[in-house]
């Protein structure tokens, strides 16, 4: 192969046997350098407040066990802006340099985890996904709406997870192939109609848009609507199943509480057009009803 | 559940700033149609003056015609109702899953629509008051 | 399947109702508006007029029909409106009864306008 | 102290699978995890699951292009087990209702891939990881699986026999995030580890924030050897500013790479002469990082991705995902503009070491998935292995713990048979600094459990270690945050021990490292709060970065060849004769401690004879 060998940056790590004696001075240079390091990042902070490529955040901030904290206040952070920079970069980098007691959550930066939706300028927007050259300042980062706040931007989502979790959001078939290395057939355009509704990632953005969702707490919510969807529309599970299926989602709570205002499907980071789901849902079981009447 | 901060009535109504579209398609719609019953209750209370005499009822209604908040309230009713009219075409078709790609704009339709409407029939609504 | 057999729970119903009737109240309130706004003008509204027209049984039945769906459809809107609003248990109750009076009240005294008008069901 | 039969760390692909698997088998199991199940890092797999499903392929033919991808560093046993069983586990998942795609008859579809001899990469369009995670996080929902979802996991409960191989894991400790308790949890039959990968040790990866190495270390401090921790992946197109991945696909459909003055590298500069921008990941890489190198790059970091001559209509098509990605993670259109590209740490291939049972040596301890190194990969992962290594090894791993009865592994593990001792040479002290002051040393056997006489005392003991060592952190009002130790250790790795590899460069990071190490001993933690806490998590997670930092250096500077992702400047060549084994570092007494194992080439029927990996 004909990879050229890169360029070390030499420093002082050229020789090999380093005494403990450099060792110790090399660490006090260190520590020096430190603190002029640290001096520096002062200075930064000072220089970013008033220059003109940092970001103004105000961030909300809330910890129950902190006295300063429980009465729920903004705090203020300016950050200084990097080609590419996101909201959770930005959160990142006010976390790492100015208060380490920042909380939020987040885990994949790539929007796929679902961790990390925000309210940011008055819309639910996932934080690893939303360029901060794409909002205008100052950059308003909350929790979620209609959630209870846990501290700073985490909210609980155990009510979400619950009504994820109360439509049977599993594949059930009766008929599964006998052979165990033998799939169960589905078309090009079954999958392709289920598709979308096989994108959400949990990310809560939907429900907490929601004013229904906000008003009835037994309201299954888009997500979990469009994870019953996704079973109910799979032609694999069957008829039976989607009869199953269609009885659940029609519970008093359940489809019938959506008023198509749209948010949800505005908001949602996957793009998933969920009220067109919920829509085709209701028809699905009025249509089902009305053939035993 | 229980230490968590709740950001109760504060949260939802300073949340109408950041609202959209179809939150506001909602909020009208759910107005126009609560004044909507809200009429239809004093309507029929009105019209049943009917009950008491052929004179009661012409004199009354005529009374309340001749009054210009009356007909400027009309002119409301109107608004409301044609508002109701066509953002309920616009659910409807919603809920028959055409045009969702465009709720938006049947929304911003259905206002301007309004808007024409309504200025259209001021002056049927406010013809022969007196002031 | 023996017995007839339904799943459909009146959270379906009364929205597919609330649909039914609002497509029906298109045309018979633009209908309303028109004659007695366009037409006929309010400053010109009188017993008499009134009474002519609900003489005719198809004017009749047509208004006593609208009464009824505005009635359902405006207090189902309501009730729904609260329900979404996270009503629960007695207090649902409570709402869903008085709410049901309340239609019940409007339709009699709407009805019994009707017939002061008409002298009694036109033939 | 919460009870249960198995006990599950980490609730990603391998984790759930072996979850289900153990329930499958009728025990008590529970998941442990220190995210929400749906939120783990399998869900960022986008290429898909390799298995032999149709009539022209074989799980032989996979086995054996998974063993030369490997550059013979993987073992038969392992990587057989893994192409046979890898079918009927893909097949299960489309039972359970995954969302594959679909060719025109209804079957699922496959595709090609780097490395394979056949199409046999099953997918479910550019998000099969997700799909994955999601179709078994459901099944987990159905069987009504207990999870504990945001509890840390910060060390293992083992007896402290002398030898490894005597050690009996009991349970776990572990910290609720929510509320800032700690806890134990007490496994009857086992603990099986699933955390997956370890790529925060640098600073720039495709890997989660959350992807730590956390049961690699724990499990290494337990006594548990970490065996090829030198192999590291790197993926030559991720994005700069986030290190998102972007497909190998926009090479593959044309897409070409430049330097800062427009030059078309690959071939202008002779990397690759034949492929060019196709040839395999680490050359790419390698090659935009001596163009970075040698001041071509552009800002002095990256490199183009250039696809904007393929036509609109085209990318549209093919690779509308990537327009996405790159928009919003990089804010570049690249329709209008190159991408810019650089190389980012991807995958780790080594881990604890496994039998293909996911038992380790100590008895109890079991693992699957990216943390584990049964060793399938070898020196090199071939694209689409991973997904299959967590299906199959996570579900034997949950049948093993809930006591099913399986064949007798064919690898050892622990210092038995045929093992090697090797000295290290480093510059500097490795290991644990400081033992002994006031940090109450981190993990290891139960640190003294003489008088723990059952497995639940054992667990209390670790509790109450555990508790101290919170504290501590706790009270500490002054000292480092753990983010500039990481920083440091982070940034070190990828300029010493990254694609290129020389041995100034990895003594230099030893260095960092036990200079990062010093710094930890005075690491305090800002944040005071109980509530959720993500200071204080991450300081506990950068202590498990020191010791994989320190783990994949030392195994660098070991292996004086070139074999797989490991490159070496002073040693061109593939070593046979010499380097034929397996690295190997166990935690003794607070010091790192080198030794290796043969590689095992015998298979089922056949012996998989070294040959030139060229593709
Ligand atoms: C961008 C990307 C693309 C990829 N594409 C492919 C592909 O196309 N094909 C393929 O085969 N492979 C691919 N891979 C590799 C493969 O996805 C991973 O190796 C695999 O998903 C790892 O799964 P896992 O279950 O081991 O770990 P993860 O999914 O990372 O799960 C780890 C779990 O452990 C938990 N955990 C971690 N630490 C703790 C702790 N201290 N306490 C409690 N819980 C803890 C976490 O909460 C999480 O639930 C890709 C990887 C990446 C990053
Ligand atoms: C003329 C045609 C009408 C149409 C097309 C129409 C349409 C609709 C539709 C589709 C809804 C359901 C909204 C939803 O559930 O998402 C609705 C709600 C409602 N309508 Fe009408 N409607 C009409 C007339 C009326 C009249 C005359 C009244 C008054 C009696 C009325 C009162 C209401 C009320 C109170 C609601 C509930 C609003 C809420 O959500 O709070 N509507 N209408
Ligand atoms: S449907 Fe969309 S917004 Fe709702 S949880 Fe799923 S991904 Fe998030
Ligand atoms: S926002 Fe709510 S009302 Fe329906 S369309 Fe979406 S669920
Ligand atoms: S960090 Fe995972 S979705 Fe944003």
């Amino acid at each position: 192969m004909s990879t050229q060998v890169p360029e070390q940056v030499e420093d002082e790590s050229a020789s090999e046997t380093v005494s403990t004696g450099k060792q110790k001075r090399d660490a006090k240079k260190r520590e020096r350098a430190e603190r002029v390091q640290e001096q520096r990042e002062v200075e930064a902070a000072e220089k970013a407040r008033t220059a003109d490529d940092t970001y103004h955040l105000k961030v909300f901030r809330y910890d129950p066990e902190v006295p300063e904290k429980q009465e729920p206040r903004f705090d203020d952070f300016y950050v200084p802006y990097k080609q590419g920079m996101t909201i959770l970069d930005a959160l990142m980098w006010a976390r790492d340099h100015y208060d380490s007691s920042l909380t939020f959550r987040h885990s994949c930066r790539q929007a796929i985890c679902g961790s990390d939706a925000l309210f940011v300028n008055g819309s639910q927007r996932l934080g690893c996904k939303t360029q901060l050259s794409d909002l205008s300042e100052p950059v308003r980062v909350e929790p979620l709406p209609h959630a209870d706040v846990v501290k700073d931007l985490v909210v609980d989502m155990e009510h979400f997870y619950d009504q994820m979790e109360a439509v049977e959001p599993y594949f059930q078939t009766n008929s599964l192939p006998d052979g165990e290395l033998e799939e169960q057939r589905q078309t090009r355009e079954n999958r392709e109609k289920v598709k979308m509704s096989t994108r959400c990632i949990w990310c809560s953005a939907c429900m907490s848009s929601c004013n229904i969702a906000a008003g009835d707490n037994e309201y299954l919510g888009p997500a979990a609507i469009n994870k019953a969807y996704r079973f109910a529309m799979d032609e694999r599970e069957g008829e039976d199943m989607k009869q199953r299926r269609l009885e659940i989602l029609e519970q008093e709570h359940g489809v019938w509480r959506c008023q198509t205002q749209f948010s949800c499907t505005e908001v949602c980071p996957k793009d998933i057009p969920l009220t067109e789901h919920i829509q085709e849902l209701k028809r699905e079981a009025i249509k089902n009803n009305l053939k035993f009447w | 559940m229980s230490q968590s901060y709740n950001r109760g009535l504060i949260e939802d109504f300073s949340r109408w700033r950041e609202f959209s579209a179809g939150m506001w398609a909602w909020i009208f719609h759910k107005f126009t149609g609560w004044v909507l019953v809200g009429y239809l209750f004093t309507h029929i209370a009105v019209l049943s003056t009917a009950l008491s005499g052929a004179t009661e009822y012409t004199t009354t209604i005529q009374g309340l015609e001749s009054l210009l908040i009356v007909r400027i309230l009309e002119v409301g009713l109107l608004a409301v109702a044609v508002f109701h009219i066509l953002n309920g075409l616009r659910l409807l078709f919603v809920d028959l899953g055409v045009g969702l790609e465009a709720q938006d704009k049947s929304f911003y339709a259905s206002l301007i629509l309004t808007g024409v409407i309504v200025v259209a029939s001021v002056p049927t609504f406010l013809a022969g008051v007196t002031i | 399947m023996a017995e007839r057999y339904t799943s459909f729970k009146p959270g379906g119903r009364r929205w597919l109702w609330q649909r039914l009737t609002a497509a029906f109240l298109v045309v018979v309130l633009a209908f309303h508006f028109f004659l007695l706004h366009f037409l006929n003008h309010a400053d010109e509204v009188t017993f008499a007029l009134s009474q002519a027209r609900m003489e005719s049984l198809t004017y009749f039945s047509l208004m006593i029909l609208f009464l009824v769906t505005a009635t359902f459809h405006g207090v189902n809107g309501v009730y729904n409106a609260l329900v979404n609003q996270g009503l629960s248990g007695t207090r649902k109750t409570a709402v869903k009864v008085t709410l049901g009076f309340a239609s019940l009240l409007l339709i009699v005294q709407g009805v019994r306008t009707a017939l002061a008008w008409a002298g009694g069901v036109p033939i | 102290m919460y009870e249960h039969d198995v006990i599950v760390v980490g609730a990603g692909g391998a984790g759930l699978r072996a979850a289900i698997a153990a329930d499958e088998e009728g025990a008590d199991v529970a998941i442990v995890s220190k995210l929400h199940p749906v939120r783990s890092h399998t869900g960022a797999a986008e290429g898909g699951i390799n298995a032999a499903l149709r009539e022209a392929d074989s799980w032989e033919d996979h086995a054996y292009d998974t063993m030369k991808g490997s550059d013979y560093l993987a073992d038969a046993p392992a990587a057989e087990t893994l192409c046979k069983d890898s079918p009927k586990e893909t097949i299960k998942l489309e039972h359970w209702g995954m969302a594959f795609s679909r060719d025109d008859d209804g079957r699922v579809s496959q595709r090609p891939f780097g490395g394979l001899s056949f199409p046999r990469t099953t997918y479910a369009g550019a998000e099969t990881g997700h799909q994955l995670l999601h179709t078994m996080y459901e099944q987990l929902v159905k069987r009504g699986i207990k999870v504990y979802d945001e509890w840390h996991v910060t060390r293992l409960a083992v007896s402290d026999e002398e030898q490894p191989e005597d050690r009996t894991c009991h349970g776990i400790v572990a910290y609720d995030v929510q509320t800032g308790q700690v806890e134990g949890f007490r496994a009857r039959n086992g603990v099986i580890l699933a955390t997956g990968g370890l790529g925060q040790v640098y600073d720039h990866t495709t890997n989660a924030v959350a992807n730590t190495g956390d049961g690699v270390a724990m499990a290494y401090r337990a006594g548990a050897p970490m065996e090829d921790m030198e192999f590291i992946q790197f993926h030559p197109t991720t994005l700069p500013s986030t290190g998102v991945l972007i497909t190998e696909g926009v090479r593959g459909e044309g897409g070409i790479l430049y330097n800062e003055d427009g030059e078309r590298f690959m071939f202008e500069y002779g990397y690759a002469n034949n492929l060019g921008e196709l040839a395999s990941r680490d050359v790419v890489s390698r090659a935009e990082l001596t163009e970075v190198n040698e001041g071509r790059g552009i800002e002095d970091e990256y490199v183009h991705l250039d696809m904007r001559h393929l036509g609109e209509e085209r990318i549209i098509d093919r690779l509308e995902n990537i327009i996405h990605l790159s928009e919003d993670f990089e804010g570049v259109n690249p329709l209008e503009a190159p991408m810019p590209v650089k190389p980012g740490q991807h995958y780790a291939m080594g881990g604890i070491e496994t039998d293909e049972n996911g038992e380790t040596c100590i008895a109890g301890l079991y693992a699957a998935g990216e943390c584990a190194c049964a060793s399938v990969h070898g020196g090199n992962r071939l694209g689409g292995n991973a997904l299959p290594e967590l299906i199959v090894f996570g579900k034997r791993a949950g049948h093993h713990a809930a006591g099913k009865d399986m064949k007798e592994a064919e690898i050892t593990t622990g210092k038995v048979g045929d093992y090697e001792t090797a000295e290290i040479e480093s510059p500097v002290e490795l290991g644990e600094s400081g033992i002994g002051e006031d940090v109450v040393a981190d993990g290891g056997a139960a640190a003294d459990s003489g008088t723990a006489t059952t497995g639940s005392d054992l667990v209390q003991r670790a509790v109450e270690d555990e508790r101290q060592t919170i504290d501590h952190l706790l009270e500490k009002d002054d000292g480092i945050q753990h983010a500039e130790i990481r920083e440091r250790v982070q940034k070190s790795m990828t300029q010493n021990v990254n694609v290129f590899r020389e041995e100034d460069g990895l003594k230099q990071a030893l260095r960092d490292i036990r200079e990062a190490r010093e710094l930890y001993q005075d690491v305090f933690v800002g944040d005071k709060s109980r509530t959720f806490n993500t200071d204080l998590l991450q300081t506990l997670e950068t202590r498990n970065i020191l010791d994989i930092a320190e783990a994949i250096t030392l195994g660098a500077l070991a292996r004086n060849e070139f074999r797989g992702a490991h490159w070496r400047k002073e040693y061109q060549e593939r070593r046979d004769e010499k380097w034929l084994k397996h690295t190997l570092l166990s935690w003794n007494d607070g010091r790192p401690e080198l030794w290796y194992k043969p590689v095992i080439l015998e298979g089922e029927n056949k012996t998989y004879e070294p040959k030139i990996r060229s593709y």
